[in-house]
């Protein structure tokens, strides 16, 4: 028997220091609010406060032995992300989160003048959809203010899927971008590449992957992917804080502005003016995150050990666990994909008569930590007609037991605050 | 247990049927708060009739946000402007004690209830999203 | 005699792992490379790795415990670091380093709108000086050709310290921003902020300060400066890489529009635009670098406790022994202040027919860790004449014998280069 | 001592008794390469006579970067274009060899002294500075 568990939760548990804690009154940590952030195991936090301890020095930028070993580290670092992308090195950018990779994005759009590919002009368009997260909409509303761009984007259906009916008429000829998220953070949903791509790149447009939920969770290699930019976040990804990636194709980057200026990004520098470094160094300004450049390489490897499609097999059991048991009760209802086609591990819904911050606090006083609140999707939430959903979203170390106490914690709930 | 600090009998009770609720016919002012971090929204509407506050609120929100709508309304409803400020500040100063303070039933009457939130500071927003548009539409009816 | 000694650096080394190791064939680590990067104590160390341990969830988005607690972590690491720079919570705002501080701003006054105080336009002047590191130099150069304003400089004199004479012409009537180092990063000289600050005032223009190198090094009080905005970098001042702050006075933080778009720093969202928080919130999109919020403020819990009128005295006494050594060697050039008079604990020379690499390398190879090269200041070397120095820069960790053996390497590094 | 590795004898000699320093009077080409990281410039002239090179540089730099241009540009006067390749490759490797390879010197000649650079990530580029400068002028050379 025991040989068919690919992934034992309760063995990986025991890597994750944070799960030796309680809360609330001595209650067992149910950790569910993974889409928010994810708990880091000893190994990464070791990593980190080992690069401090034994190899700390600036980047770069010294030609001393400690500065010789961080330099290494750090580029080691850069060559394992690139490995778990099935990318170049020289196209893995760290940034601070994945917000500034998009940011990053859509600033050097600015900052390309006019002869340049990424120059964007009022005649051009920007598509988007209406599930992305706060992240990967309003970096593109501003460029759009920026460059006089047209916003356009895909609508959400009922079932919480884009709605590609009108493809043709949303990405059209004069599109340039076309931003999304790989895997809504509210509804689960997994979005269909395939004809999006294809679409965009018909007409020429770059293709921006939001994939902060999906590199942590399951399989993803941009070479076979086929978009042009994706953006992840370390601390989702078992990493430190303080870390994320963007990741471009070699050519884009090549001709891509660059974006913060500072040491390091430079090639020459007078009063007057600078020209710049190749990427990735031209994205890398200042002293950078080295120490979590080094934890999160050491995340990306833990993963891999355990095995991406392990992962998602093992993520995807407790959804059906999860949504079997809501789709039992009349008194909730799911938001997004009520089975497990293309979904991932994210599970938004509502309690009838209750409202999520309530449903969160009582879990919570059960030891149970779900997400409240508009998930920073606010539009999504308005196209769902609520202010706010709960979420529950798993990773590795989550386990059966989990999914049962979350929903042993919706019944307490609903005769707590007398709604059956 | 904890929770019930929280969730007083008396929340819950407002919370379920709410007071003054809905909005007036005529007012003097409205104003309309959003807590950003949750999405909750609430209108509050105030008119003044011989120096006495009339208060009508509407809005979507969790059980602490609603039932201090509620309670906040029916406290302050019939007071006058000036009146209302030291029970204005009063909760104010009862939501950043940390659990400190019990809060005075003299100035604050079913008000108090709330002090068990001054303990779950993720929650102290939702006590104060009334009290916070008050503060809002009194300083615009006095102008 | 040794209550004399308010700080002993060999006991301070006890508290830095980094000094149990060795470098280049069993050398003792003798690192004089603090003005790129300081070491960590191992307090902050674990500071950061017990955030991890402990307290780790997404801040200001959840109300379970663990949230709640991260959230109060962070919101304390904001409070020492305010506490520390004599500024309000509300004034402090988490970057990744120095550099993304002072972008932020340069970004935000192009994002400022017509009406607004910080909107520039081609008649407006940004001034900067000749030695100015590149992060405090190309974001102003950028601002200059993003909003059409001019730029203009303080030139640097002989001996390494700004030309002022000139002042009036310089700081016109029409300049919006004064952006200058504190202490250079070269040269080690401190800037005369006074006049500087009155005539910025005078003609209505802001002053940034980079005080990269001087928050880790000496008392820096924002109300007693007088400036309007202060950056540094957490990893220069005992912290953890991947933090930096920018902190600014509230006035003008309410009225300075965001920079990085996304999740935490709005206040309402829809699919075409959105509205912002208040600072501080406003100017910390996405997840932060909580865990090294935590860490940095550790560090400055460390340093006040040492006692940052004794550190700078203590690495003053250093300086002072190395620039008698140095001043009495003739093939010896020393760039900048060759007294103690306002200025730090860095110290650039040359040694003739010695290029900086060489001696760079040369002491590597006895365990000295000093920096060659431009040090980020391009133009400040052109103006020296130079294409590359050679620097030693100290801290609270280093000692008398350092410098000793700074001094004998440099000697042993003319014997081995035969030029003497 | 493992800076011997670094500084050989040849080397060092290279430095203080640089060979064909000096831009040429007359040239086909005229590259100028900076080292961003610590700032050496080096300008390198070519020119071809009856097929056969004719190198010039001048430069300020690190005893690696000052001694690798004296050295390849001894080593490549004379030769023929085309010949030159199989030395600026075999260079390049010896360079990206991490310790591993200590060159061919049927190929490389005295630049094999530049072995235990390789050994020190951060001088790579200080010896490859002329080697770059010299490949971009012989791409255009050929055009
Ligand atoms: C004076 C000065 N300004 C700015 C910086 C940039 O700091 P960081 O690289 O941490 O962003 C540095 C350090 O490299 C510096 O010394
Ligand atoms: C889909 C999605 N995009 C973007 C982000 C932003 O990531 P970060 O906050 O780490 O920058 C998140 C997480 O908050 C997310 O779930």
């Amino acid at each position: 028997m025991s040989i068919e568990l690919a992934l034992d939760p309760y063995l990986i548990r025991s890597d994750f220091p944070i799960f030796n804690r309680t809360v609330r009154d001595n209650k067992r940590l149910i950790y569910l609010d993974n889409g928010a952030t994810s708990q880091k195991p000893e190994v990464v936090i070791e990593a980190e406060a080992n690069f401090y301890r034994n190899t700390n020095a600036a980047v770069h930028r010294g030609a001393h032995h400690l500065a010789e070993e961080a330099t290494e580290a750090y580029e080691e670092a850069r060559d394992s992300v690139s490995e778990f992308l099935g990318a170049k090195p020289s196209e893995v950018i760290f940034t601070k989160n994945a917000t500034e990779a998009i940011n990053l994005l859509a600033y050097a759009f600015t900052n390309a003048e006019s002869g340049n590919r990424f120059h964007l002009t009022p005649q051009d368009r920007i598509v988007v959809t209406e599930m992305e997260h706060h992240a990967n909409l309003i970096p593109w509303q501003q460029l759009a203010k920026r460059s006089g761009a047209h916003l356009g984007w895909f609508c959400v259906d009922d079932e919480g899927r884009l709605d590609l009916s009108d493809i043709d008429s949303i990405i059209t000829e004069s599109t340039k971008i076309v931003a999304l998220t790989h895997q809504s953070n509210v509804l689960g949903t997994i979005n269909p590449l395939g004809a999006i791509i294809a679409r965009a790149h018909q007409v020429g447009a770059i293709v921006v992957l939001d994939a902060c939920q999906s590199v942590p969770h399951m399989e993803v290699d941009v070479a076979s992917l086929g978009v042009d930019f994706l953006a992840f976040s370390g601390h989702k990804t078992l990493g430190p804080t303080g870390v994320g990636v963007l990741w471009g194709r070699s050519e884009l980057l090549e001709d891509l502005p660059p974006f913060l200026f500072g040491g390091s990004m430079i090639e020459t520098v007078t009063m007057t003016g600078a020209t710049w470094a190749a990427p990735p160094t031209r994205f890398e300004a200042g002293v950078p995150n080295m120490a979590q450049a080094v934890g999160l390489s050491t995340a990306l490897k833990y993963l891999s050990n355990v095995g991406m499609r392990n992962i998602h097999a093992h993520e995807m059991k407790l959804t059906e666990r999860l949504l079997d048991a809501l789709n039992e009760k009349k008194s909730v209802t799911i938001f997004g994909p009520k089975n497990l086609e293309m979904r991932g591990g994210v599970v938004s819904f509502a309690v009838e008569g209750i409202h999520p911050h309530d449903l969160g606090q009582f879990l919570d006083s059960h030891g149970i930590a779900v997400r409240t609140g508009h998930h920073c999707a606010w539009p999504l939430n308005r196209k769902l007609g609520v202010v706010a959903t709960t979420r529950a979203s798993f990773y590795l170390y989550n386990t059966d037991a989990d999914v049962d106490e979350l929903v042993i914690g919706i019944n307490a709930a609903e005769k707590y605050f007398g709604t059956i | 247990m904890q929770l019930d600090n929280l969730y007083q009998e008396v929340i819950l009770d407002h919370y379920k049927h709410p007071e003054h609720k809905g909005l007036l016919q005529e007012f003097d002012v409205q104003v309309h708060h959003v807590n950003p971090s949750c999405g909750d929204e609430l209108t509050l509407n105030l008119s003044l009739k011989d120096g006495h506050l009339i208060l009508g609120w509407d809005g979507v929100g969790c059980a602490i946000s609603m039932a201090s709508a509620s309670i906040m309304a029916s406290l302050l409803t019939g007071k006058g402007i000036n009146e209302s400020q030291p029970i204005l500040d009063a909760f104010v100063a009862l939501m950043q004690s940390k659990g400190a303070q019990s809060g005075d039933e003299e100035v604050l009457e079913d008000a108090v209830a709330f002090a068990g939130v001054s303990q779950f500071p993720a929650r102290i927003k939702c006590a104060l999203l009334a009290w916070m548009a008050y503060k809002d539409a009194s300083i615009q009816i006095r102008k």
